[in-house]
């Protein structure tokens, strides 16, 4: 398959997680559409990998290296992000980021 | 070392005066300014006979280009005369007064000093602006601390002023210096600068705008009247005495040699500026009856006359500005000593309440009289010499400048005279009788200065022998 | 990388030494001699790398710069130490764990002087951030720090993202993710190269709050603990400016491509000058006027990036110098203090005068006034992008924004010295008040012999 | 650093994971079917009680989907982290050979920073299920 | 397009479903024969001989049981859950090699569904996702028990999944590859198998596909003493049935799995001598016989196990998972490591 498949499935994956972070109020959803950007970005990290090994490049894995620490960096997120979820629901008992805004005042 | 000594002595002296407490701080301020007198007149002695020996070099920033450069040509000399002499009469007319944290009143007085010293002693643009900027600290503090009702707002305002101009002259700095061949910022590399008339033209206003909210002309002026009036007398005596003279010499030192196109192409505006300033200034010093904001105006006045003939930038006009210079700090320090003595005394500024107190006061009549006269300028006072060259200097520029520039020395007379016959001539009040004559430190100091404005009155000579050559420097330039 | 190992190891000494150490206070000399023993193995490697860069594996290279960079971090972050350490007893009860997640972040910070490669990049970016959303929700009861701590993360997080797409775009184009080999330069841009730039310059903007990237950044600096704000706001951003010279002066600088980010850049500096000084003036809360002066100060390093000559780097290793100290400094006076408002620091002179005086200082460096180093390095940077010759524009807006900036650390000034007030001040050791004397003479130091950390480069 | 690995290598085409989609496809239906047809096969003969939760014939309070202990949170949060670090491995348990002793000592510093972060857990009572 | 191999592969996947079924199916009727055995009963006896149609008989009853989603679950997550449990207990076999390769017709027919390059990937990918299947179940149901054991069994699965994986590792270390077939293929041309190799990795896999399979004695999400049945415990009729087969289901792949992995797959002893004197299409029924015995004697171990050592704690089960497998499992790999390394470089 041609690459520009690749490239356009994952921008249009990345697209949809970018309109999902600004417009979901959610902090779970918007979470979630964080780990599609970064998803999106490994699958195109990928296809680009292997675009390069077909133009002959001896070190095209490394993209997929990358990928990998991408994924290592998106667990320790999680496991970040996850543990702020939840220690701002016990004390608000909501994940809603607009209960944030209230917060303010 | 002379020179370095001139703004280590002040320095360091002002630094000790913090730790110090009780009499301590004015005995050490007057010891230290005693000092820089001693070696003012004695680099003006080494001026005559070895002027090299005055420079001294040392590495600083090499990355930079910039080095510890400080020397002292004739508007120099004079102009840390002028500071140390200035200080000595501020510190020995306010010997008596009762300060809240003496230590760090006088501590800041002397660090505004070195500060100053600095200034006229730099050779280098980038420690120049430093000093430029070293100087208004502390008397920002003294302001803020000791000063009137509104002091806070007002010192701040100054202070934001003075601020941003600096700022922009160090823009100005900064590209001169990448425009220098060997990447330095001495003095003679900018002078020898060679560079475009567009350059010269926005160049021009991020230097005059510094400098002319420094002296201040108008319509750059607004903070002076007001940080005047708020300030502590004694500041009051240095920010006007001194303090103004940064700017004259900034267009001296800095300006003419270095951006002669831009100051030819711009002249006519900063004189014509200067004129409006003149008039407006004596305009508003005639309808003022508070004391100390019509010595505001009418320094307005004068200085904008002496920015003016630099600005004229011929041999007469820049020889009477510089004596100019050094002759109106002489008087308008004098002047403001007879104000905080009326202050001191009586509690008020406002001329309304004041008069007839030559009565009971006769001596400070009397060196009232002499300084005011002096401030207009009438022969025989030391004012006369510096604004007839002045004068004849913008002559030669233009007839109808010098014409305007005139008018304000009329409006001067009507101004100082009236202020000279609602204060101590007329009426006696209830307030006034109870005015009681000068004591011996007032005494001291005033007299110096009248000795002054009359001997350089008479024989302004070695003054103007040690700023020709400074005149000369700046003329050849064209 | 001797930087780099030291930190990362210093970090997790720490977490154990919270396991074993029963006196919490004891715990603060640990990672104080964990950042002596960090600082001086840094410097340990200067005269290797002083006449060249060392390279690891094509993934890091250390230069004079980056060690240079990096002791200048791991001073501050001594300094920061000294002044605060014994705050964190206050935060919550992992002490020890607090300070490992600041040796990740300074692990994070050295990586970022150094990388070659845009893996490391990446890694070095995430490495500060993470430990950063942590400790912004460090305080666990409390509501607005929880707000600080989620917000940063999602905020962050998106931001990676970005990043990410950055990185893999310009991977796309360029066929390699080593810096030097990124071959941009060339004519006309490769789209997807250009894509990715711009979105490594947003991402970039987003990490060290540049407008109008920004609008997390004074939430989450008035949320987060007091103590960590400080160094989140200092060394930190410092860090996420370095990965940000580093990147832009070795792959983007060419002449082709410069000019396709140059303006976005500019207009980004612009915008943040501008508002985060004026929003600065409106603020009632020291901390607040510290978030916002903040971004301001990212404006003037901003220019460091943008005007891309040797200048620059100078600058940016200065400016962290001085407005890290400054920074750090006001915040240790501030933690002191029971009121954070502006009145909270009324007629402070009189009571604590030592502790006004630091302040004095430090608000005078970050002002830029001269005898400070805060003056140095404005200088730097200002000279940086006149010497780049098409921002004199933007010098001048920066000017005007540097006297508007004079108008919100003055205020502080003046309500300590000339306003009157009994200010509520905490107690103060003997300890803390040495280590506010080690910063005014830092500053004074920095501010008269800038040469001091010059003469390294 | 980059020695061309065999790490996945391409003698697989995504034409080999065809099977796996007809595989996938064959489950789903089957799985599908079976639904419907119990579905419509099952009697339905709804009453109020059956509909209910069955709790052991103690009434129902309140909605089950409470928080649950922090415990299995974090073991979950643990799993996240270990499993990223057990995936390193794999790449280097395959390309182990051609990386040699160097490689072997780089993984060995690996597993320690792993264990660091294995005792610093276990000691920090994270795994403590007994109280 | 190969018509010829989309056919091929489809006969392939039905038959390898319909027996993973039928496995399934009498795994259940096999697991009460052991049970009956171990105990000294019989066992199931009255539907057919020897009770062989016992498990049609339940199946059937499965089919035609009421189905009840009780008001307060969530519809779409309650019939979810089962689907996602059956649907990926049907994957996992699509790359375990069966058998060697048929020749019919000229055509070669590889016994295997898919030989991708990352087999041992692949069954962590889809097995993993096991875990949402049982998660969406007990969530769905809104039940207290139900949610709780499922919350249970999902730390359980990820717990030891981990040593499960690192076990892996120090195999992939020797073979190399994490393609199935060739790992069976190495196992027959070498004629040992990865179990001597490996003895204490295969040890760790075999206890971790135990705690996977939620099989005794780890059989806690199910604790039927405890939680009124486990994560099922609202469900009826073939919902359920899909929940008991995925286990039964996965019993068997896991099985296979080892068998492959450590026991040489289809592979038996003297198959490299045979191959020239037999055919080489008897020679494959002839492995692929082989696997299943090696399956169905894990198998048995699985149920033999289940009578014979008591339930754990869940304190002990997580001990066990955390504090011993992923140490060992590490120590393991490590001196895996050194000892190859030996071999190679001296």
């Amino acid at each position: 398959m041609p690459v520009q498949y690749y490239i356009f499935l994952s921008i249009a994956l990345f697209c949809i997680g970018v309109m999902g972070v600004l417009m979901r109020r959610n902090a779970i959803i918007i979470f979630m559409c964080i780990e599609l950007m970064l998803n999106a970005v490994n699958l195109l990290m990928v296809a680009f990998s292997k675009m390069w090994a077909d133009a002959g490049r001896v070190d095209a894995s490394s993209a997929q290296l990358f990928v990998f620490f991408i994924m290592v960096v998106a667990a320790a997120e999680v496991a970040i992000g996850l543990a702020i979820i939840t220690m701002v629901y016990r004390n608000t008992r909501s994940v809603d980021i607009n209960i944030l805004n209230r917060l303010k005042n | 070392m002379l020179t370095v000594l001139l703004i280590l002595i002040p320095l360091i002296a002002g630094l000790i005066t913090f730790g110090l407490k009780g009499s301590g701080p004015k005995v050490l301020s007057i010891i230290s300014s005693l000092a820089t007198v001693v070696l003012a007149i004695g680099a003006w002695c080494r001026f005559r006979t070895a002027p090299d020996s005055l420079n001294v070099v040392a590495n600083w920033i090499p990355q930079l280009g910039s080095q510890f450069r400080v020397g002292l040509d004739g508007m120099g000399v004079m102009l840390c005369l002028l500071t140390a002499i200035a200080f000595l009469l501020v510190f020995i007319t306010i010997y008596s007064r009762k300060f809240e944290r003496p230590g760090s009143f006088y501590g800041l007085m002397l660090l505004t000093q070195a500060g100053l010293t600095g200034v006229f002693t730099a050779f280098d643009a980038l420690q120049f602006y430093i000093f430029w900027e070293l100087a208004l600290i502390p008397v920002y503090f003294l302001c803020s601390i000791w000063g009137g009702e509104k002091r806070i707002a007002v010192t701040f305002k100054f202070f934001v002023y003075t601020f941003l101009g600096s700022l922009l002259m160090m823009v100005g700095i900064i590209y001169l210096y990448f425009q220098t061949p060997d990447h330095s910022f001495s003095w003679t590399s900018f002078a020898s600068l060679q560079l475009s008339q567009d350059q010269q033209n926005w160049l021009f206003w991020l230097f005059f705008i510094a400098f002319a909210i420094k002296m201040p002309i108008f319509p750059f002026h607004t903070w002076q009247p007001d940080t005047y009036e708020q300030s502590p007398t004694p500041v009051t005596m240095i920010l006007s005495g001194v303090m103004v003279k940064m700017g004259l010499f900034g267009l001296l030192r800095w300006l003419l040699p270095i951006l002669p196109h831009g100051v030819m192409i711009w002249s006519d505006v900063a004189i014509v500026l200067c004129i409006i300033g003149i008039i407006y200034a004596s305009c508003i010093a005639m309808v003022q009856s508070d004391l100390k904001r019509l010595i505001a105006y009418s320094s307005i006045a004068h200085i904008g006359l002496m920015a003016a003939a630099i600005f004229a930038n011929n041999e007469q006009s820049l020889q009477g500005a510089l004596l100019q210079m050094f002759n109106h700090g002489i008087n308008i320090v004098g002047l403001w000593i007879i104000v905080e003595v009326i202050e001191q005394r009586l509690g008020v500024k406002n001329m309304d309440q004041l008069g007839g107190m030559a009565r009971k006061a006769p001596r400070m009549a009397i060196f009232f009289v002499i300084i005011c006269l002096a401030n207009i300028g009438l022969p025989l006072t030391n004012g006369f010499i510096g604004e007839f060259l002045m004068f004849s200097g913008l002559f030669q520029y233009n007839h109808w400048m010098m014409a305007f520039a005139g008018l304000g020395i009329i409006l001067s007379a009507i101004y100082t005279l009236g202020m000279i016959q609602k204060v101590i001539f007329g009426q006696e009040n209830e307030l006034t009788a109870t005015t009681t004559d000068l004591n011996a430190g007032e005494i001291l100091a005033l007299s110096l200065i009248v000795i002054m404005i009359i001997v350089l009155g008479v024989y302004p000579q070695p003054m103007l022998d040690l700023v020709s050559n400074t005149t000369d420097v700046v003329n050849k330039l064209f | 990388m001797n930087a780099l190992i030291s930190t990362a190891l210093s970090g997790v000494v720490m977490m154990f030494v919270g396991l074993f150490v029963r006196n919490k206070q004891n715990i603060k000399f640990f990672a104080i001699a964990a950042i002596i023993v960090a600082f001086i193995a840094n410097l340990a490697l200067y005269p290797t790398v002083e006449h060249g860069g060392y390279i690891v594996y094509g993934m890091i290279e250390v230069t004079k710069f980056s060690v240079v960079f990096n002791a200048v971090v791991l001073g501050a972050t001594l300094l920061y130490f000294l002044l605060s350490g014994s705050e964190f007893e206050k935060v919550g009860e992992h002490v020890a764990d607090y300070f490992a997640l600041i040796f990740f972040i300074l692990a994070g910070i050295t990586l970022a002087s150094s990388f070659s490669n845009l893996l490391m990049l990446f890694l070095a970016i995430e490495i500060l951030s993470i430990p950063q959303y942590i400790l912004a929700g460090a305080d666990k009861k409390n509501l607005k720090s929880n707000e600080a701590s989620l917000k940063y993360f999602l905020m962050g997080s998106f931001s990676t993202g970005i990043l990410l797409m950055g990185i893999t775009l310009i991977y796309g184009a360029a066929g390699s993710f080593n810096i030097t080999e990124l071959g941009l330069g060339s004519d006309p841009v490769h789209p997807l190269a250009l894509c990715g730039i711009i979105l490594l310059v947003f991402a970039l903007a987003f990490k060290v709050s540049a407008v109008p990237f920004h609008f997390w950044t004074p939430d989450v600096y008035d949320g987060s603990p007091t103590v960590f704000t400080s160094f989140m706001s200092t060394v930190v951003k410092a860090g996420g400016f370095v990965a940000f010279l580093r990147m832009f002066h070795v792959s983007f600088a060419g002449g082709a491509i410069s000019q396709h980010w140059t303006l976005i850049l500019a207009i980004i500096t612009a915008a943040t000058l501008i508002l985060g000084n004026f929003s600065a003036v409106f603020q009632q809360s020291v901390k607040r006027m510290l978030a916002y002066s903040s971004i301001a100060q990212a404006g003037f390093m901003l220019f460091a990036v943008i005007s891309l000559n040797n200048m620059g780097a100078q600058g940016i290793i200065l400016y962290a110098a001085a407005y890290s100290i400054a920074t750090i400094g006001v915040f240790a006076v501030l933690m002191k203090l029971k009121d954070y408002t502006f009145e909270g620091f009324n007629g402070l002179a009189r009571k604590e005068p030592l502790l006004a005086f630091t302040v004095a200082v430090c608000l005078f460096s970050l002002a830029g006034i001269p005898v400070t180093a805060g003056f140095f390095a404005k200088y730097f940077v200002l000279s940086a992008a006149i010497q780049h010759g098409n921002l004199l524009w933007l010098v001048i807006l920066a000017v005007l924004c540097a006297a508007v900036s004079v108008y919100y650390y003055f205020r502080v000034i003046m309500a300590m010295y000339f306003k009157q007030g009994e200010p509520e001040v905490l107690p103060v050791s003997g300890g803390f008040k040495a280590a506010l004397i080690l910063t005014v003479v830092l500053i004074l130091a920095l501010g008269i012999f800038p040469n001091l950390l010059l003469c390294w480069l | 650093m980059y020695t061309e690995t065999v790490f996945l290598s391409a003698t697989t085409t995504p034409f080999s994971y065809l099977p796996i989609v007809l595989q996938l496809i064959a489950a789903l239906g089957f799985v599908g079917i079976t639904m419907l047809a119990t579905h419509f096969l099952g009697p339905k003969r709804k009453t109020s009680d059956k509909l209910i939760n069955f709790e052991s014939g103690i009434e129902q309070k309140g909605n089950a989907r409470q928080p649950v202990a922090i415990k299995y949170f974090l073991t979950a949060i643990l799993f996240v982290l270990f499993d990223v670090e057990v995936i390193f491995f794999y790449p280097y348990a395959v390309n182990f050979r051609e990386l040699g002793p160097e490689g072997f000592f780089a993984v060995l510093m690996f597993v320690g920073f792993f264990l660091c972060g294995f005792i610093y857990i276990l000691k920090k009572g994270a795994l403590k299920w007994e109280d | 397009m190969d018509w010829f191999f989309l056919i091929e592969k489809i006969l392939l996947i039905s038959v390898i479903l319909v027996l993973s079924l039928v496995v399934a199916m009498y795994a259940t009727w096999g697991e009460r024969k052991v049970a009956a055995w171990i105990q000294d009963r019989l066992g199931p006896n009255r539907a057919g001989p020897m009770g062989l149609l016992q498990p049609l008989a339940d199946g059937g009853k499965l089919f035609f049981k009421e189905e009840i989603i009780p008001t307060s679950a969530n519809r779409f997550m309650f019939v979810l859950g089962p689907s996602i449990a059956m649907v990926v207990a049907c994957m996992t076999s699509a790359v375990i090699p069966w058998g060697g390769t048929l020749t019919i017709a000229g055509r070669e027919v590889s016994l295997q569904v898919a030989d991708v390059n990352i087999g041992i990937l692949y069954i962590f990918a889809v097995v993993s996702m096991g875990v949402y299947g049982i998660m969406i179940g007990g969530w769905a149901s809104n039940n207290k028990y139900s949610l709780l054991a499922s919350v249970r069994a999902a730390s359980q699965i990820i717990s030891y999944e981990l040593p499960m994986g690192l076990a892996l590792i120090a195999l992939l270390m020797t073979t190399g590859t994490l393609s199935l077939k060739t790992i069976v293929e190495q196992q027959i041309n070498s004629g040992v198998y990865n179990a001597f190799i490996q003895p204490l990795g295969f040890l760790i896999f075999l206890i971790c596909a135990f705690a996977e399979c939620n099989r005794a004695p780890f059989d806690l999400p199910e604790a039927e003493n405890e939680l009124n049945g486990g994560y099922h415990l609202e469900y009826s009729s073939m919902k359920l049935g899909f929940f008991l087969f995925a286990e039964y289901i996965n019993m068997f792949i896991s099985s296979a799995l080892m068998a492959t992995l450590y026991w040489g797959g289809y592979g038996f002893p003297g198959m490299t001598s045979l191959a020239s004197s037999l055919s080489p299409n008897l020679i494959t029924i002839i492995g692929f016989l082989a696997l299943f015995i090696k399956t169905l004697i894990f198998i048995f171990i699985f149920m033999w196990v289940r009578w014979t050592v008591p339930r754990f704690r869940y304190d002990q089960l997580m001990r066990l998972g955390w504090r011993v497998l992923i140490p060992l499992s590490l120590a393991n790999m490590l001196i895996t490591g050194a000892i190859e390394l030996f071999r190679h470089h001296s």
